[in-house]
This record gives structure tokens, C-alpha cells and sequence, in this order.
């Protein structure tokens, strides 16, 4: 299987996403840089985090008029796995591809620790390795995490069951429903404030990011058996 | 030239993070008749005359850059300044 | 903006304009006789940044020079923008402390994020990658708004520039104490990984090769921040100096991935940051330090204000800027590189061999100055030395045991100081994580970095406390060493090396100098026995106001090699049931 | 009850990363014409009448909390609203 891992000028977890799906999980991986316009060649798409254009504006502001963006919404719309992590995730919301906004976080400082999130939906393509609502432990890294949907939108993400995400013992930045991740209708689309590729070797503390990547790979070579 | 200013709010539904903090620091010391504080931008575009239509131009920067028109609603004036 | 006339090479002399730059009447003089005329405007300019105490060490060079700086895992000593060690593998590691403690107390966000640029800039100019940043802060009291203002925004800067970049904040320190209620510090430390065949210089060497300018525009931020760094804050803090620099941690990120592209090309001669003293510093040092000259035209220098003059240009610090040697022939090339990343390079001027600093404004000669006179050959002071009639007075002092009569209330106030309680109000607000190689994030001993592809890791510590330096600065110099070697080592590791970062009080002060002389010699003694040389540093003179000092804080920032990450140890109880030795004295 | 507005905006002489990024931005795209992005802050206060000069506290929180003057500039607009 092959991921692109997205690289926007500013962003900085790229070598570690890289390396996690290389060297952690073992797949094929290659950087794509923001003003490519093709993404055919790869079976995933990851938006890593960092500060794209130095969140000038607001985070992902910059990030969603480029090239490459199109590609991602065509990758998306054609059902192939997107994972935005971070400012990946505030690309994909700025983009229009997943639903509402982020907000400074309530406390206006930028928080870095590791949090408790609770597995809301594990039936994505994402997910299926947890168990439904067990908790994980990822660290998250932000400064605009803080979630807001309208009524509207917070109404359909609970009754579609786009919600993957929640923080559990506590509510880090004042996010909406404590959500931490959501998913476009479909479920082929993942946006997360935690950072799973932080989370993928016991000498970091936890494993449990590990368990997203492998989903999205056993998931993959099941529907290309099926396929073929 | 033009001179153009931006006025972005975030939408009133929205709670607004540094608002609340400055509304609570502001009562909280000299000024309690401070009822509320909202924390918008304010930005100063200089856009040169070209055979587009100027307001057209500005909401379609607005829309694709210096707004997100999910938490934010936008407003601006149009000046035009200097000898052409 | 209206432009003030300059004042000729004559009333420079006459009005005595050269002390308002902080030059004495005789290192004006000695300008003039190391021209052999009366320096202009302009060449005034470049003599007062370039002799401040912040360029030239001239008040610190005596000092320095007794630490010990050799080992065989030194690979380069201090002297470059960064000192470098061996880790094996072919592998080394860069780095270095940096302060910024003036434009801290003035503008503590600005203040605190440009001086994390300065030191990556320091480090990356070195053609190593930054991989951990840590961070060494003093305040005054927190029931102080002013200072709970200051920390506020220190660490805010510290954590937008630094998680801006993508560098990790691994760790730090923080101390409150009255005694730097109006002169706050705030120190940065960078380290960053290299491979042998990547280490760069600052030099200009090389008759006709192409001086280039890469980064940023200059504008007139920061114009004299060298010298204000080195005399007393003045007594009007809100007195309107220089406009005061404002970092862009996108630019720099841009640029620190240009330049360790560049790093690679053979076309590349020297590369150093403009960073204290701008263009001025960067220019001067690194044709002295190669023993050539280099000529430049100031019309070709990126410009973010108009009407801009050679004396403006020269002194600002404005951020995010590299000075360049390349090959002759080679510019377009570099041109296209730093293209890639949206960043301008141009060419401003070319290496000489008349080994003079030689600027070209408007079609004139605006300046022209040995480059030695700004550089090696700055005036060096020994200044007089005196014991303090305070370390008199305490050595006279009976020994006191404090009297503790309820063990818990007591543990429970000392947990209560804020120099003692749990920092992670502060370092939560640091991207610690980023990079994914942190091992030992905040909250432990050292912190620990894994390096990427082998079984090796880095620990890493700032230490110092002041308190016993001012007590006794020898002794205490000795216990901030030894403290950072014990952080090092309780975390799994082998000491390699040390940078410091010197902050004192006013070393015109026979009782100052005497703290300098003293707590050096304490520091050099433990860095023998340790064996962990100083590979380089930062000195930070000057930190008074109304005549009070802030206590002697020669800040000592450690690396240790760790052979295998599963040597890693952290300070934390594991189980119910451990037993708990109490090694040492 | 009064409502002001309060426009700060950054020195001319100090660096704006997040203009100079969407000055670049909006010119690699369609946008060519825009010459130059300032981004600012725009902060509406709404205040009680008391018997404070309403100009001397607006300063006074301009300068204490909303705008740092080492580096930004600040003016504001006083509007009366509403009966009370
Ligand atoms: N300014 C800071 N930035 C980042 N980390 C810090 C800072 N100050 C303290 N820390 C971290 O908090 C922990 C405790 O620090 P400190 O109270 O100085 O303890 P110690 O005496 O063990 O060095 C250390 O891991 C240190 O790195």
C-alpha cells in the first residue's frame, strides 16, 4: 500500500508520519509537495501537522487555495482513505472536506501532552483495530484544537456516527461534544487534533497511534481481496 | 490604487475565547462597566486597479482566504487613494 | 519618513556623537588611529556595535580563555556560531546557549522568540539540523503583574517561534528572585545533529567570490540592539529607543530548510547568521576571520522601508537573514535554491584581498574600515578584580542549621515556591513532541533525545543556581556544572561537553568582575574533572538597573551521549514495593 | 450604553508575517494585483455609561490589555447605542 504524506511550506511533522508508516508500520510512502496536482498514485493521503504558511490568517487558511487541495478532494470523493492529523485536520476543515471549524484553544495557550480519547465509532476504515469505546492514549500538540459546528451539523455528525474521537478524563481546549476527531459522511475522511504518528513506539510512551495505520492498511488489502 | 479595509467577526453564535478572557480581566480590575469584548481582525489590503470589479475581487479574496464562513462573517469599505 | 542629515566625520568627533553609540572617548580614539582619519558617520556605526561587549568580548575575553576547551570529542571549539562533538558514526552534535535578555525586558514575546531564531539560526548555520531546543529563564517575584506579564509572554514567545518550527522544547529552567525584577532572563538553547562531511564556517575566503544575501528584507528593527544589550537598561523603559525586532518563525522555517539544502552544495564557501549587529557583524567576521575583505553594494540589499541608509542598514537586526560566500559563477544556482522556498537570495558584493570591509551606497564609498579593526582586533580590557565586602560578611558568618519543627508544613511551603513547584504550566505550552525522537520530555532530570537510526541518544540540561553563585561564585560555579552532569547522568548518560551562557552585572565593577573571574574558574575546575570542555557560549554583561546587579548567572547547558536508548533512566517512581537508596554525601 | 471600536494594527517599521504570507499567497494565485496585506485586530467593546470619561478608559484598556505599544498602534471609534 502507498501513502503521500503532504508537505505545505511550514509544515513539520512530516518526517515523523514518513517514518512511522516506513520504518513502524512498514509500508511505501512518499512526500508530495503543495503545489503537485496529482495524487493517482497512491492508495492513502496523510495531511501531517505542523504550522503550513505559519498559520497565517488561521490555521490552514493558506494551505486550502493550493494545487494540491483539489487532488485531495478528488482523492476523497473517491472513497480512498484521508487522514488529516493536526494541521492536517484544520486544512481538511478550512477545506470544506470535513464539516465546521477550530477555534483558539479556551485557555489561548498552545497544549502539548499526552490525553485520553475515547473510540466513538470503530467502524471506519480508521478504527477497526480498537475496540468500540475503549481508550487510547495519543498526545496532542495544538493551539487551535478547540471544535465548533453549528446545532445543524453537531446533529448530523451524532446521528451519522462521524464523531471517531473524544477526549475522555478531560476536555483540553473546550471542543464541542469533547470531540478530538470526526469523519466525512462517508467515513473515508479522518480529521484528528491527537497525533497518532506520536504515539507509535513504546519508547515514546504509547503505541495506540500505531493501531490507526494498521487499520487503514488491514482495511485496504481487504476490499482490494475482495476486489480482485 | 485602492485601499481596502476588512472587517472580520466571528459570527455572534460563536463563543469567542480571547473575547471572554478580555471581558473577564477588564471586569475584574478598574473596569467592570465592560459588558462584553469581541476579537475580530482587521486588515489593510492595497490592490491595484485592474479591469476587474473591485468589490467582486474583494468578497472572492474574502471568501477564499481572509474568511472562514463558518465562524465569521466579514465586512469592508473601498478607498481609493493616489493619482492613476 | 524624513530623513535627519547625517552628521559628518567631524562633528562625530567634535559633538562627541560616538558616546551616544556607547563608544569611550578613547576607543574613538583608537578608531581613528587604526584608520589613520577621523571615521565618518557610518564607520562610527560599525566601530561601536562591532567593539560592543555583545560582538567583541572585550570585557569577557580574558575570562573565557581559561576554560578548558579541548577534548578528543571536540570537533569544533568555541569561536564559530556553535561549538560542535563527536557522537560516533560519523554523527556529531551542534550547540550553544544564546541570551536575549534586553529585548526580553522591553518586548518579552518579540524578545523571547527572536532570541530562540538567533540560536537555530547559530545552529543551523553550522550545516546541522535542529533537533531540541531548551530554555533558561529568571524573573522577579510572581506577585508582580509586570513580571507575571513578562513570563507570560517569554514563554508564549518561546512556544510560538520554537513549535512554529518544528523544533522540539525539551526542557529548561526557571528561577524566581527579586533580583531580577527589572532585568528578566531569558537564554535559548539549541542543539542540533550533524553529519562530519556537513560542518560549515563563517568565512569569506576566496579573491572575487559572490557575497550573498539570503532570507528576509532588512528594515530599521532593532538598529543598535548589540550595543543596548551591553550598557545598563536605561531608567525610561518605555522610552522609545529603536523600533524592536519581531521575528517570523514561517520565514525562518523556510529558510532554515533552504540553508541545510544548501549545506550540501560544494558551491558554498561560508555561511554565518546576521544576527547581533546585522550585516555589520556577519560581514566584518567573517572577512576577518578568513583574512581577506569583502566589498558590498548596499543598493542591492533587500529593503523592507524606503529610503534606508547605509548606517541603518548596516546596524539592524532585522530577522531571518544569512550572509553567504559562494563560488564565483555558482549565484544563479543559489538563486534558484532559495527560490524553491519562496525566499530571495542576492548578490550584494564579492570577497577582496585588501582584507577591508568596504561599502558601496548610491554610487559612493560609504565605508571603509579594516576588517581585523572590527573584528579580531577589537580592544580587549582587564578589568580590576575585588573581592565583595558581602562574601566577606557571609564567610564571617556563624553556620545556622534552620529549625524545623513540623517537617510536613515545611516540604509543603518549599513545594509552594515557584521555583520549586512543577513547571508544566510552562512547558505544556512547548511543542515537546514534534519530530518524534523526545524520549524524556519535560518533568524529569535531563531531557533525552533519541537520534534517529541508531540506538544512540542525546540527554540534554540547563542548570544554574545562582543563588549559591552569589554566595560563593566559585563553589557555585562548580555545583551548576556538577549539577548538570548529575541530570545528565541520572538519565543514562556520559557527559560530552558544556556551552554556557554568561549573565552578570556590570564588569566596569571591580565586585562583578571579581563573580566573573570567580564563578568561571569554579565552572573550569568541574569541567576539567568531568571531563566536558566548554565548546562555546554566550556572554551577557550589563544586566543592572538603578546600580543593582541581578545575581552572578553563568547558565550551564549540558549534553551527554547515551550509548543505547535502553540505558534510558527517568526520575520517576515505578512501583510499590522499589526500594529508594540515598547515594552520596 | 456605548459601543467602541477599536482598530490596532502593527508598526509600520515591525515585520507582519501573517500579511507578508498572505500577500504571497493571494499573489501566486489569482490575485496578482494585491500589492501589500496588513492584518490587524479589530475589538468592539461594549461599555455602561458611568461617570468615567468614556476617551481616557478607552485608552487606558487599549493600553493595558488590548494593544501592546512597543509594537502596535491603536485608534478607536466611539459610537453612543441604545436608550438607558
Ligand atoms: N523554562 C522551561 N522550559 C521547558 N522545560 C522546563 C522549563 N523549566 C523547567 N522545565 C522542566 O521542568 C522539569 C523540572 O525542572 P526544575 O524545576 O528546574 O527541576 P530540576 O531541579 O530537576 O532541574 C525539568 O524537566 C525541566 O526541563
Amino acid at each position: 500500500m502507498k501513502f503521500a504524506v503532504l508537505v505545505f511550506p511550514g509544515t513539520s511533522c512530516e518526517a515523523d508520519t514518513y517514518d512511522a508508516i516506513k520504518n513502524v508500520l512498514g509500508e511505501d510512502v512518499e512526500f508530495v509537495r503543495h503545489n503537485s496536482e496529482d495524487l493517482n498514485a497512491y492508495d492513502a493521503i496523510i495531511l501531517p501537522g505542523g504550522t503550513s504558511y505559519g498559520d497565517a490568517i488561521r490555521p490552514g487558511a493558506i494551505a486550502r487555495m493550493q494545487p494540491v487541495m483539489k487532488a485531495v478532494k478528488k482523492a476523497a470523493e473517491a472513497g480512498k482513505p484521508v487522514l488529516g492529523i493536526g494541521n492536517g485536520f484544520q486544512i481538511l476543515l478550512e477545506t470544506g472536506i470535513l464539516p465546521g471549524a477550530v477555534l483558539e484553544n479556551r485557555d489561548l495557550k498552545f497544549i502539548c501532552k499526552p490525553v485520553q480519547l475515547k473510540v466513538e465509532n470503530n467502524d471506519t476504515l480508521f478504527t477497526s483495530t480498537y475496540e468500540s469505546g475503549e481508550q487510547i492514549t495519543i498526545p496532542i500538540a495544538h493551539g487551535n484544537g478547540n471544535y465548533y459546528a453549528d446545532e445543524e451539523t453537531l446533529t448530523k455528525l451524532r446521528q451519522n456516527n462521524q464523531i471517531i474521537f473524544t477526549y475522555t478524563t478531560e476536555n483540553p481546549n473546550g471542543s464541542m461534544d469533547n470531540i478530538a476527531g470526526i469523519s466525512n459522511k462517508q467515513g473515508n475522511v479522518l480529521g484528528m487534533m491527537p497525533h497518532p504518528e506520536r504515539a507509535v513506539e513504546q519508547l515514546f510512551g504509547s503505541e495506540d497511534g500505531l493501531r490507526l495505520f494498521q487499520s487503514i492498511v488491514r482495511n485496504w488489502r481487504e476490499s482490494h481481496a475482495t476486489n480482485a | 490604487m485602492y485601499k481596502v479595509k476588512v472587517f472580520v467577526t466571528l459570527k455572534e453564535s460563536v463563543v469567542d475565547p480571547q473575547g471572554s478572557a478580555a471581558t473577564k480581566a477588564l471586569q475584574n480590575t478598574e473596569f467592570p462597566e465592560v459588558q462584553d469584548v469581541r476579537v475580530g481582525k482587521y486588515i489593510e489590503l492595497s490592490f491595484e486597479k485592474s479591469n476587474k470589479d473591485i468589490e467582486e475581487a474583494v468578497h472572492d479574496i474574502c471568501r477564499n482566504l481572509l474568511v472562514n464562513t463558518v465562524v465569521e462573517d466579514y465586512r469592508f469599505d473601498i478607498e481609493e487613494v493616489g493619482a492613476e | 519618513m524624513p530623513q535627519m542629515l547625517e552628521p559628518n566625520s567631524e562633528q562625530v568627533k567634535i559633538e562627541k556623537i560616538y558616546r551616544d553609540m556607547g563608544m569611550t572617548d578613547e576607543e574613538f580614539a583608537l578608531a581613528e588611529k587604526m584608520l589613520g582619519r577621523t571615521p565618518n558617520y557610518t564607520e562610527t556605526g560599525l566601530f561601536s556595535v562591532m567593539w560592543s561587549e555583545h560582538c567583541s568580548y572585550k570585557n569577557s575575553k580574558p575570562v573565557l580563555k581559561k576554560f578548558p576547551t579541548e577534548g578528543k570529542q571536540v570537533l569544533q571549539g568555541p569561536g564559530e556560531g556553535a561549538g560542535i562533538v563527536d557522537i560516533g558514526d560519523n554523527q556529531a552534535v551542534v550547540f550553544k546557549i544564546e541570551s536575549h535578555n534586553s529585548p526580553s525586558a522591553i518586548e518579552p514575546y518579540e524578545g523571547a522568540a527572536t532570541g530562540v531564531g538567533g540560536i537555530v539560526r547559530d545552529v543551523f548555520s553550522m550545516g546541522a539540523r535542529p533537533i531540541a531546543s531548551l530554555n533558561s529563564l529568571r524573573f522577579g517575584e510572581l506577585d508582580s503583574p509586570r513580571v507575571r506579564y513578562l513570563l507570560e509572554q517569554a514563554v508564549a514567545g518561546i512556544a510560538d517561534y520554537g513549535n512554529g518550527l518544528g523544533i522540539p522544547t525539551v526542557g529548561g529552567e526557571i528561577q524566581f528572585d527579586p533580583a531580577y525584577e527589572h532585568n528578566p532572563l531569558v537564554n535559548a538553547m539549541v542543539v542540533g545533529l550533524i553529519n562530519h562531511e556537513d560542518m560549515q564556517k563563517g568565512q569569506a575566503k576566496g579573491v572575487g567570490n559572490t557575497v550573498m544575501y539570503a532570507g528576509a528584507a532588512t528594515g530599521r528593527d532593532g538598529i543598535h540592539g548589540a550595543t543596548f544589550s551591553s550598557v545598563e537598561l536605561a531608567e525610561e523603559e518605555d522610552e522609545d529607543r529603536a523600533a524592536v525586532q519581531a521575528g517570523d518563525s514561517f520565514t525562518e522555517k523556510l529558510l532554515m530548510d533552504a540553508c541545510l539544502e544548501l549545506v550540501k552544495s560544494d558551491a558554498l564557501i561560508g555561511i554565518q547568521d546576521m544576527g547581533a549587529a546585522g550585516l555589520a557583524s556577519s560581514s566584518a567576521e567573517m572577512a576577518s576571520k578568513a583574512g581577506y575583505g569583502v566589498e558590498m553594494n548596499l543598493d542591492l540589499v533587500p529593503q523592507r522601508e524606503a529610503d534606508m541608509t547605509a548606517y541603518e542598514m548596516m546596524l539592524s537586526e532585522s530577522q531571518e537573514r544569512m550572509l553567504l560566500v559562494i563560488k564565483k559563477g555558482r549565484e544563479q544556482e543559489i538563486i534558484d535554491l532559495f527560490a524553491k522556498y519562496d525566499l530571495e537570495a542576492v548578490s550584494v558584493g564579492h570577497v577582496t584581498d585588501d582584507k577591508m570591509l568596504r561599502l558601496l551606497h548610491k554610487g559612493n564609498v560609504v565605508a571603509e574600515v579594516p576588517a581585523d579593526a572590527l573584528a579580531e582586533d577589537a580592544p580587549v580590557y582587564h578589568k580590576p578584580s575585588e573581592e565583595p565586602a558581602y562574601y566577606r560578611d557571609f564567610q564571617a558568618m556563624e553556620q545556622e542549621v534552620p529549625q524545623v519543627t513540623d517537617y510536613n508544613e515545611t516540604l509543603m511551603q518549599l513545594l509552594k515556591q515557584p521555583t520549586i513547584a512543577s513547571k508544566e504550566w510552562v512547558y505544556s505550552q512547548f511543542d515537546h513532541h514534534v519530530g518524534s525522537n523526545t524520549v524524556v520530555s519535560p518533568g524529569s532530570d535531563a531531557a533525552v533525545v533519541r537520534i534517529r537510526g541508531t540506538k544512540k541518544a542525546i540527554a540534554i540540561t540547563t542548570d544554574c543556581n545562582s543563588r549559591y553563585i552569589y554566595l560563593d561564585p566559585e563553589v557555585g560555579g562548580k555545583i551548576a556544572v556538577a549539577e548538570a552532569a548529575r541530570n545528565v547522568v541520572c538519565s543514562g548518560a556520559e557527559p560530552l561537553a558544556i556551552t554556557d551562557g554568561l549573565n552578570f552585572g556590570s564588569p566596569e565593577k571591580p565586585e562583578i568582575f571579581w563573580q566573573i573571574e570567580k564563578s568561571a574558574a569554579g565552572i573550569s575546575e568541574a569541567c576539567l574533572a568531568l571531563e566536558s570542555p566548554v565548546i562555546g557560549g554566550n556572554v551577557s554583561l550589563f544586566n543592572e538597573k538603578g546600580g543593582k546587579a541581578i545575581y552572578p548567572t553563568p547558565i550551564i547547558g549540558m549534553v551527554g551521549l547515551i550509548k543505547d536508548t535502553s540505558y534510558v533512566t527517568t526520575q520517576v517512581f515505578k512501583s510499590a514495593g522499589d526500594l529508594i537508596y540515598l547515594i552520596g554525601e
